[in-house]
């Protein structure tokens, strides 16, 4: 088997194995590279920063296990912003009903941090199916698509909810999100009811929604790990992304250079193969 | 507009609260404060211009008021603090407080009243005096019955509408309407005929969407064919759906499509059924049984998430041949690198008009094409407008208020 | 290093490791872990439609509070059930129909103003030959015209329109390239999320 | 009937929900309101079919031993383990649901996803050839933006952050936005025929 040959057939194991290493060990010996805050992460959390405390900010965690890794930080560290400015929080979670335990698991742990009250600082209205209906229904009353929260207390019992209707009484919305869910938010809550929309997704869907940035139908925009890291570092509280960037930074290069040498095999074949066929 | 009212209250806030603050600090460094504060005994002067009527636009019950800032906000001694919005249901009776905003702000929406009732309203200034301005009204509020703010999309939907159905009736009355090939579907037969030979069966996913997605008819529209060819050929087809509704619908189109290849003994129903309705499950489930089944030809048609790569590679890995097509853009990629065809978006629609040729899907490709070209000329005049300094008006012809 | 004394923790460990084993290839413990999760999946999906429509959208506003509208779409949902029984299938269609239409209705103006106007409106913008953003805006024209002929199906891509329509796929394809490296980005943060459940919360070794 | 009710229903669910959105009014608010309540219910209904569909698939494999119906038996126990666990104890916080979620159902997800990156990284070794012009173009901005996304891009090449940030800035923009165009006219079109009953697929094939 010639070397071109073989630059091709690595099994496919092999790879696997080289990938697992580039990710274990960076966590075990991080290097901790720093990170640069980009211009969409910027935007959003001075927003949020520019807010008042006792004003509402209306964060839909629509993301479930599947794409936590990614999601749960930037929701934890928005929610950490809120927090420790006195902002309030609504938190609903519409992607898929999997998503209930992930929102449940992030909004407890930031909101025990700083000793957040269900009710008084925070509401959890929880899942309904149907987003596009639900959202819509919630521009005209909270009430509408949430009668209760997650829990079952009656919306009209939650203390924090008194004298807030829809959409016209928070500030902003952010949905973080690991699905096609922010066209409907843009589409319906923005589009419909004019609040400001910002998100947070997973890196792939990022360059999905770059053109809502442009249009200004985006206030920011977080972009997987990388843009929870950055998060991160502007609310001060580096955390599980920060560690993660060492590992996504050698398991990229490892990638590339997979490619660069799949294609050099590929090349070197071709060139050898047009040889003996003269 | 929004975030302009936004901004313009942050602003509020800071021409509010850094005269109050300096005020504050004063006061805490005693004598002179008190000598400082004691010129302070003017109230603000008064909001002027006040205007009441009802909001434009809405569902009713609701009436906006609008004012001119107070010479003091912001300007002259800059006291004023906010604004309070008193109401009263005769110009002589009591007023009552409705609502308050911020300094720098000069409009409010009062959304607890009943509609066709008289209003009066009055807006004061205040920083830790009043001053009041004068009564406007009587004003009522009512619903409307029409948005004028979304003109501009109802004029596009009138016109799209007039070319989808001129196009469809005249392909019906059998106009002959060109398709150029699509990369891909005429491999179709090939496939199908591929996996007869081997023996094995052909997987058809119809993606992970709902009955209402354009993906998933252009998809079933897709499946009715394949599922004739298969019929046919006598090979074998594995539908595993994510969608409860898919799945009946799908199974009518193959029942259907056995027919019509009049064979209707080979259906089996079982072949066509629920797999899970969460996604990795689903994954997992397909991905097991393109190990398990040894599938000849994959069609991956339809919406598609992150699990399109799972299915594609190990589709890939097992060696079957792969043809997919979706309108997810974020998903093409993986497709266009595992597949052995892709069909983008759009042409993905079309396809399914290529490969059936039923005049209501080539007319309504048709009436898309014109769409693009009405689209195309559009954005050529808004840029050319946009560029002209004093005609760049043209752009805001197309906002859409709410 | 603290191993986990908790049982949860090892068993969500365990089905993680199963779920890799699938890197080398089929096997039982796989299969395992696949067809329980679809089953889980399943009565979480049962149980969530119970607790979030049915129970508080339905059955409490139409039972307790008499809310008797909603006996309509009652009736609807039961005609879905209608597919169970062949001979009656057909009835499920009223149902189905009226998803769709309503859904359709809903649609139309929604994806003409948010998908349609506002796109072209964003692409309006100001050309000029002096400024960086005066030509990147001609490339943004330029970039969308020349991708949207490359979806004319109603002529063949042959002369002006097979240059445009060629352009056009350049377009795209750097487009895809770039959603395909931020794509990666994403998978890997997925697996470094499980690498970190595995080695902190299972075995202890970070913290 | 069978036939023409569907398309009334669709025809006039589809024309009054197209006719609502241009209409501010309270009455056509609570047509609008009223409406997105039933899709809520309908969807709800059809729950169980694809349960009963999951449920028959697997019993049909249990009851004639076929291969693999082992398999059939752990499905069968995790959808009745969760969904009577779920309806006797609800889901909140810490009852048995949601443990079964977090240690069970959560990490088999969870891990099925990170596949991907191993998944990603022998597809891009594999498949990712610079067979042609357009190919190159893909793999290039790829490279260019895996590299240019993480912190350890601008220490090798300090400008690949701009590059990479101008990629997903205009070509990528770009190309979204034309794709997004067509597939929005392709909607509206579709959600039009579906209204005016020249779309029928989904009543299954019937001409």
């Amino acid at each position: 088997m010639s070397i071109y040959e073989k630059m091709m057939s690595i099994d496919r194991r092999v790879l696997f194995v080289l990938i697992a290493l580039s990710v274990v060990i960076p966590l075990l010996k991080p290097l901790l590279l720093p990170v640069n805050v980009t211009k969409e992460v910027k935007h959003l959390y001075e927003f949020v920063d520019k807010l008042k405390p006792g004003d509402v900010v209306l964060l839909s965690l629509d993301y479930d296990p599947s794409t936590m890794a990614e999601c749960q930080p930037m929701a934890i560290s928005i929610l950490r912003q809120c927090f420790s400015k006195g902002i309030k929080v609504i938190v609903t979670s519409l992607a898929r009903p999997e998503g209930l335990g992930t929102a449940e698991m992030a909004l407890t742990q930031a909101a025990q941090e700083y000793h957040k009250k269900n009710g008084n600082d925070y509401v959890f209205l929880g899942y309904k199916p149907n987003a596009a209906a639900v959202i819509l229904a919630m521009g005209e009353n909270f009430r509408l698509a949430f009668p209760n929260d997650y829990y079952g207390t009656s919306i009209e019992d939650i203390p924090m909810m008194k004298g807030i209707k829809n959409y016209r009484d928070i500030k902003i919305l952010v949905t973080i999100s690991g699905s096609g869910i922010i066209d409907t938010w843009v589409i319906y809550a923005g589009g419909r009811y004019g609040v400001p929309v910002g998100a947070g997704v997973t890196a792939v869907m990022a360059t999905d929604y770059y053109k809502y940035l442009q249009s200004g139908q985006l206030v920011g925009l977080l972009g997987g790990l990388k843009g929870a890291a950055e998060y991160e570092k502007l609310i001060k509280h580096p955390d599980m992304a920060t560690k993660g960037m060492d590992g996504q930074n050698m398991a990229h290069l490892l990638i590339v250079f997979f490619i660069i040498i799949g294609n050099i095999g590929y090349f070197l074949g071709k060139r050898a193969k047009g040889i003996k066929g003269r | 507009m929004r975030t302009k009212i936004a901004e313009r209250r942050v602003e509020g806030v800071n021409r509010g609260i850094i005269p109050l603050v300096a005020f504050l600090f004063l006061l805490a460094i005693g004598g002179r404060a008190g000598a400082q504060s004691s010129t302070d005994t003017l109230p603000p002067s008064p909001p002027s211009e006040v205007t009441a009527f009802d909001t434009h636009n809405d569902a009713g019950k609701n009436i906006t008021i609008n004012w001119k800032l107070s010479a003091d906000d912001g300007t002259g001694r800059n006291t004023v603090k906010g604004y309070d919005i008193l109401r009263s249901e005769s110009r002589s009776g009591e007023f009552e407080m409705v609502g308050s905003v911020v300094a720098g702000i000069s409009t409010f929406q009062d959304d607890k009243v009943e509609n066709h009732r008289n209003y009066f309203y009055k807006v004061r200034a205040k920083d830790h005096r009043f001053s009041e301005s004068g009564i406007v009204g009587p004003v009522q509020a009512s619903g409307q019955w029409y948005n004028t703010n979304r003109t501009v999309v109802l004029i596009f939907v009138v016109i799209f509408t007039a070319l989808v159905i001129y196009f469809v009736s005249s392909a019906k009355k059998g106009k002959k309407l060109y398709i150029r090939p699509i990369p891909g579907m005429d491999a179709v037969d090939e496939a199908v005929g591929r996996a007869t030979e081997m023996g094995r069966p052909i997987l058809y996913i119809l993606g992970l969407s709902t009955i209402s997605d354009v993906a998933t008819l252009a998809s079933l529209t897709i499946l009715g064919r394949v599922a004739k060819k298969v019929a046919e050929f006598q090979s074998k087809l594995l539908v595993p759906c994510y969608d409860p509704i898919v799945m009946t619908v799908a199974q009518e189109v193959v029942k259907n499509a056995y027919l019509d290849a009049g064979r209707p003994d080979s259906y089996d129903e079982s072949n066509i059924w629920f797999l899970s309705q969460s996604q990795f499950a689903y994954a997992a489930g397909v991905n097991g049984i393109m190990l398990r089944e040894r599938t000849a030809t994959n069609f991956y048609l339809g919406m598609f998430y992150a699990e399109s790569l799972i299915l594609a590679e190990t589709g890939n890995i097992a060696g079957s041949i792969q043809i997919a097509g979706t309108d997810a853009v974020v998903q093409l990629p993986f497709f266009i690198t595992s597949c052995d065809y892709t069909l983008i978006g759009e042409e993905f629609y079309a396809a399914s008009a290529y490969l059936s040729r039923e005049p209501k899907l080539l007319g309504s490709i048709k009436a898309q094409d014109w769409g693009k070209m009405g689209l195309i000329a559009l954005i050529v005049l808004g840029g050319f407008f946009a560029s002209i300094h004093h005609l760049s008006g043209f752009v805001n012809l197309f906002t859409v208020g709410h | 290093m603290h191993v986990s004394s908790s049982i949860g923790v090892w068993i969500a460990a365990f089905l993680t490791l199963f779920v890799y084993s699938f890197l080398y290839k089929d096997n039982p413990f796989y299969k395992f872990a696949e067809h329980l999760v679809i089953g889980l999946a399943g009565g979480y999906y049962i149980v969530t439609v119970w607790f979030q429509i049915l129970k508080p959208k339905l059955i409490s506003p139409l039972f307790q509070q008499g809310n008797l509208t909603l006996i309509f779409p009652l009736i609807l949902g039961l005609f879905m059930w209608a597919r169970f029984i062949p001979q009656y299938s057909w009835i499920s269609r009223w149902a189905i129909a009226f998803t769709l239409g309503v859904g359709s209705g809903i649609s139309i103006p929604s994806v003409m103003q948010a998908l349609i106007i506002r796109q072209i409106q964003a692409t309006m913008l100001p050309v000029n030959f002096h400024s960086y953003i005066g030509w990147m805006n001609l490339l943004i024209i330029v970039g969308v015209l020349t991708s949207l002929i490359y979806f004319f199906f109603s002529a063949e891509h042959k002369g002006i329109l097979g240059l445009s329509a060629k352009i056009g796929i350049w377009f795209i394809m750097i487009g895809f390239g770039a959603t395909f490296g931020y794509t990666v980005m994403s998978r890997v943060s997925l697996l470094i999320g499980r690498v970190q459940f595995l080695m902190t919360d299972w075995l202890g070794v970070l913290h | 009937m069978r036939r023409q009710i569907p398309l009334a229903i669709t025809l006039v669910g589809g024309v009054v929900m197209i006719i609502q959105y241009f209409i501010p009014h309270q009455i056509s608010q609570e047509i609008y309101r009223g409406s997105l309540d039933w899709l809520m219910i309908i969807a709800g209904f059809t729950m169980v079919l694809g349960i009963g569909s999951l449920v028959i698939h697997h019993t049909d494999k249990l009851k004639h031993h076929r291969e693999g119906w082992g398999y059939s038996l752990v499905t069968l126990a995790g959808l009745a383990v969760m969904s009577i666990v779920g309806l006797i104890w609800g889901m909140a916080g810490d009852k048995p649901f949601m443990q079964i979620f977090i240690y069970a159902q959560n990490p088999i997800q969870a891990t099925m996803f990170s596949l991907l990156a191993f998944f990603i990284a022998s597809a891009a070794y594999r498949a990712f050839r610079a067979r042609s012009f357009v190919a190159t173009l893909l793999l290039l901005s790829a490279i260019i933006v895996m590299i240019g996304r993480v912190p350890i891009g601008a220490k090798i090449w300090s400008p690949i952050r701009l590059v990479s940030d101008w990629l997903l800035d205009y070509p990528n923009m770009v190309a979204k936005r034309a794709i997004g165009l067509g597939v929005g006219l392709g909607m509206i079109s579709t959600a039009l025929k579906i209204i005016l009953g020249i779309e029928r697929s989904y009543l299954g094939g019937v001409k």
